[in-house]
């Protein structure tokens, strides 16, 4: 049996679930060493910015149990040096870009949006809202649901109509729910989650904290359980919304517990540091994982860990019955009971 | 173009405070320069330690009974080394290399002083057979804070021309470190290029010494790597471009090895005012 | 030399800054077969509502990357069971308890406070909010800060006046600064933190969520920058505050992290679960690792990665300068960037 | 009292489809009896598994050459056991032990059945032993899903009064469940006495066969656990006590083993609506 494992992102289709995640993979020329990019489903582009940008004083990174802190403060060349080099590489090796912006303010992400207008090669737009506000005494716009949607409502705007917007969310949120929704009210086509979770780590020898930034973002294998949890949340709540999951994917099987949770395509991020061709693996893997389950298109797993266990039929009425895959018609008593 | 090899240890012993570890890995040393640096997976499947470690290629050989080996040197350090030091021959050892830019020859048959520092003489011992071929004369100076702590000290007498060892507390050679001794060596052998690989410290010197007499020198910086492969931007460090500017760039893919008075040594681990992208900087 | 390490929170002295965090060490008997729990700072019990509970259905745990999920949902006997043999054994052998309590109203936690009043063995009343608000939608009262308040002043109100009152916060707020500011405000003593982060795991066998209770807590090493960051924030917005910190800690190290980070004490959980001694261990690697950096008193290092590293002099004049641990004082370029 | 042990393994070996591996934990033997079980520690100390893998305790030696050992046999089913299954002789272990209610014996010399299903097997030999030696008769019933999943048929054999095999794929033995052969074992043995160690399905028909019979039974199950020593609350499945409320208990410090007719089989993985405790039940 061979497994249809396209996807759609709101309307665009990708012929495979599996992407970069936005900051670990530069825009693509670097993994292109170890496999080709455009195998991918989609190359998430570091977030780029209006200007270049030096980013935060080193070090910028800490190893933590199963993950690892970082503090790169969005370095980076700029739009202009971005539209003339990257994004061409990509558009010429026929790799989908899914180009991650972020600003300071609501102008910046705007401009952004519209320099990205018309260019061949920008198959998404991912708008990275985890950014401090300089308008408003710094506070990151993905904190507060009025703040992100007044970001998703100026970037849909200056997109053209065939490309979806993506909102990317943080999960340091009492309400993450609340944040998706006011992204989607405001425009977004479809939402990316999650980003790092604010963390530090202090340096027990120095005695002060490791990073020079102090405070840096969480990513990796650690997180992978809140990852699946705002994924859950937000599907259980918004169904229509198709979702980009991330957050500690390191094996075909995390990436399907993020298609079974509510994604329709995952990002793959910090594993790639030290598995740089793990993005070919994990297709790979899921693929297989979808094979022995029975499975033949991918779509048909995506939220399929919402639905109660007895009520999962084959799409199609099924005469012969029994190519449904075991594990998806459970009836044992320990599952009964799970509320719904 | 660096590859990702599932390896296999070959042999691993210890080299007075270092450890010496040589692994399988086809296709490696074939694309392997002086100067480059290897990527290895620590800790097994199940680790809680995600990030490779990074290690200065010493040697490689093309192709033996198993095929092309790479070898290099460490220090355990941390969790991640302590863990290498626990590796058995015929253990599974996940490496990606060659990483990085490794060292420029000089065209010409010139005077060259290779300084290493600790196990930073381990990339230097191969790239002084390298420059030994093409008929330059080589003086090595290498310093450590102890006897234990200096790694290749004969193998560098045998390549060298001269040799000069410092040690912190004089357990051997001569007291002090490789800056109180490199002026006279310079001098004595009318150097023409400076080739360095040791601490952030002992660099800075080095490169100040050179610059000083005018002598160009590369040297191999060491900074804290997430990926090696030029993905994540964290292993940056302040370097003047040619067009005079300063940008933070990545010491995994435009270094380890910089010109030494690329590196505004004084600012590493800060971003200057005037680096490009820096607030209120150049754009 | 030998180290002072007695600690103080909110007034009340303990001998030592290792306590056991609450629902990993039951109320103390299991542990006490692998030593002396009076030997700890602190034990800190499961926490006890006025009735006997069933908790949930299992399973109640899923083993994640270098953390767990549980979701055992309080199951206990009630606190007229914990008054009449559980507190009595910690008192009868001079075991300090820091009893933790939870509720489902503020009706509820007033009345567990004055249950406790005058009880012998009381050292500490921790007040874990983050519970479901019955009267409230099942909002949980730690993620707003008027319920968290409602709660903390009826446990203060009815605590004995020598007893410190310490609320439990979740890190499952945009902003625990804000929780922390409106415990205080409503007599909170001190904070405890971080409860566990909520979580998920799906089990790809099944395709469906790996707990009864579909969500959990995450905890473990895995979360430990998120706690040492929640640490850090509220201690720089609060310097007068006692915390006590917990979330991941396994090693004396890591104990020595959230000290540097502003916590005064600080409780052991999962790792106890793989390690059942490990709190004297960590006391022990504690010790040591305070021993090798010169340092006296445990309670010189509260706080100190927060001071600028060129400021921190002996609290004495020292008129000899160099029994002073070469690590604080600290004038590697690499640092000068720190803002504080 | 279970003690923490930082031990060493002695030796591992396969056996079928499982491994057996013995570890020098002096003190633990003394303190065990048929039915404890043990937690081990896995994956080194940087893994990112914190939790203990618990397995039934087959063999313990007070004290041999090394001090005290204790063999455990298990499967390997996930992360944890697979790193188990390449421990090698010498490798620290750290295992706490022995842990649990180990199965009560009969007073009198009485008819007892074992019946043991795949590992489950285990535990019960020593059992047979301990019970031959009070003077018992010992029938024993083993069923596994293949003759490669039979744990302890040869050493039954010679234990035993007599000995039944059941196979699901009737690769050997009797093609079928162990609940196919008991009541005939039961019946033609005047069984007095039966306990089981196996999947929870099968200690649920055994004890459902047993319950019919009014012949008592106690059963070693196997709940997930988190700590195995009683603080987590991770392990509860529902069981009636003495005064006749059910109550969710701890299986790792309750259990493993509890009487057959105390379980509420139909209820394990849910809260009974009449457990102590469940909203709306007593309190
Ligand atoms: C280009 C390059 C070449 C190197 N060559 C050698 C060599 O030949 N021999 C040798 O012994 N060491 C070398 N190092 C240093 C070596 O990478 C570190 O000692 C090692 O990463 C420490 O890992 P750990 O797990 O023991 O320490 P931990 O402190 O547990 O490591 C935690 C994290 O910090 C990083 N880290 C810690 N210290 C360093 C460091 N000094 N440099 C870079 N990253 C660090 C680790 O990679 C890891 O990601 C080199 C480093 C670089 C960047
Ligand atoms: C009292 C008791 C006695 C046992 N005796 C034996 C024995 O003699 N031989 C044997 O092979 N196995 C035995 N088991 C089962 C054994 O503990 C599991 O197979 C093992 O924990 C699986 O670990 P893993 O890392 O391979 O699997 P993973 O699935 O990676 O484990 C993840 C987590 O789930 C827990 N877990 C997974 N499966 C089980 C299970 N079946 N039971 C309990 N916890 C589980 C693990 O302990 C771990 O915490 C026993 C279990 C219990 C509770
Ligand atoms: C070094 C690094 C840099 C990152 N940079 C960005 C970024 O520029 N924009 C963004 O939206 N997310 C960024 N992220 C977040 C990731 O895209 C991803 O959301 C997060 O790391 C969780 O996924 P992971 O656990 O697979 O890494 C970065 C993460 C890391 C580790
Ligand atoms: C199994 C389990 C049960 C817990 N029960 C409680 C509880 O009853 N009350 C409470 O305040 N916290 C409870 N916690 C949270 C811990 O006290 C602690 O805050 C959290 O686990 C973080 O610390 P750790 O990573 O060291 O475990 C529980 C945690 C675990 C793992
Ligand atoms: S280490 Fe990742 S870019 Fe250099
Ligand atoms: S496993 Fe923790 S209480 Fe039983």
């Amino acid at each position: 049996m061979s497994v249809d494992v396209t996807t759609v992102l709101a309307g665009t289709s990708f012929p495979n679930p599996v992407f970069t995640a936005s900051g670990c993979a530069a825009a693509g020329q670097e993994l292109h060493q170890f496999f080709d990019v455009a195998g991918l489903g989609g190359v998430v582009t570091k977030s780029i910015m209006l200007n270049a940008r030096s980013g935060r004083a080193t070090p910028r990174m800490a190893e933590t149990p199963s993950g690892m802190l970082n503090s790169i403060g969005l370095q980076g060349p700029g739009i202009e040096h971005f539209l003339d080099h990257d994004l061409p590489w990509l558009a010429e090796r026929g790799a989908r870009a899914v180009v991650s912006i972020a600003g300071g303010s609501v102008e910046d992400y705007a401009l952004l949006a519209s320099q990205l207008r018309g260019r061949p090669g920008v198959a998404m737009v991912e708008v990275n809202i985890s950014c401090p506000n300089v308008e408003d005494r710094g506070q990151v716009f993905a904190c507060d649901a009025k703040a992100s949607s007044g970001v998703v409502n100026a970037v849909r705007k200056n997109t053209d109509a065939g490309i979806p917007v993506f909102a990317k969310l943080s999960p340091d949120v009492t309400d993450i729910v609340g944040i998706a929704r006011s992204c989607v009210d405001a425009g977004a086509d479809g939402l990316s989650m999650i980003n790092t979770l604010l963390g530090m780590v202090i340096d027990t020898t120095t005695m002060r904290p490791a990073l020079a930034g102090i405070t840096g973002g969480l990513s990796g294998p650690a997180i992978r359980p809140v990852a699946v949890r705002c994924v859950w949340q937000v599907h259980q709540a918004l169904p229509e919304v198709p979702i980009l999951g991330m957050g500690g994917i390191r094996t075909g099987l995390d990436a399907l517990e993020f298609l079974l949770a509510g994604a329709s395509a995952v990002s793959i991020g910090t594993v790639v540091f030290g598995d740089p061709t793990a993005p070919v693996r994990i297709l790979d893997e899921l693929t297989r994982a979808l094979e022995e389950r029975g499975i033949e298109r991918l779509r048909d797993v995506v939220g399929l860990a919402h639905r109660p266990p007895r009520t999962v039929v084959p799409e199609e009425p099924d005469p012969v019955g029994d190519d449904l895959p075991a594990a998806v018609v459970l009836d044992e008593p320990a599952r009964a009971e799970v509320p719904s | 173009m660096p590859l990702q090899v599932s390896g296999e240890v070959l042999s691993i012993k210890r080299v007075g405070a270092y450890q010496s570890l040589t692994v399988i890995a086809p296709g490696i040393p074939e694309l392997t320069r002086p100067g480059h640096f290897l990527a290895v997976q620590v800790g097994g499947p199940e680790s809680s330690m995600l990030l490779r470690r990074a290690f200065a290629i010493y040697a490689v050989k093309d192709r033996g009974v198993y095929g092309g080996t790479v070898e290099f040197v460490f220090a355990v350090h941390g969790k991640g080394t302590a863990w290498l030091s626990a590796r058995r021959p015929q253990d599974k050892l996940d490496v990606v290399g060659p990483l990085g830019k490794p060292f420029r020859l000089p065209k010409a048959a010139v005077n060259v002083a290779l300084v290493g520092g600790g196990y930073g003489s381990a990339p230097l011992l191969p790239l002084a057979t390298a420059l030994r071929e093409r008929g330059c004369r080589v003086d090595v100076v290498l310093g450590a804070g102890s006897a234990d702590r200096l790694f290749g000290r004969l193998e560098a007498k045998r390549i060298g021309s001269s040799i000069v060892v410092t040690t912190d507390d004089g357990s051997t050679g001569q007291r002090g470190r490789v800056s109180d001794v490199l002026p006279a060596v310079l001098e004595k052998n009318a150097t023409d290029v400076v080739y360095a690989c040791g601490p952030m410290a002992m660099l800075k010197a080095v490169a100040e010494q050179c610059a000083e007499r005018g002598i160009p020198c590369q040297v191999a910086v060491e900074e804290s790597m997430a990926c090696g492969i030029g993905v994540c931007m964290t292993c940056v460090l302040p370097v003047v471009g040619s067009d005079g500017l300063t940008r933070m760039v990545r010491s995994c893919v435009e270094g380890p090895v910089f010109l030494g008075d690329r590196v505004r040594w004084d600012e590493v681990g800060t971003v200057p005012a005037d680096a490009v992208g820096a607030p209120g900087g150049p754009r």
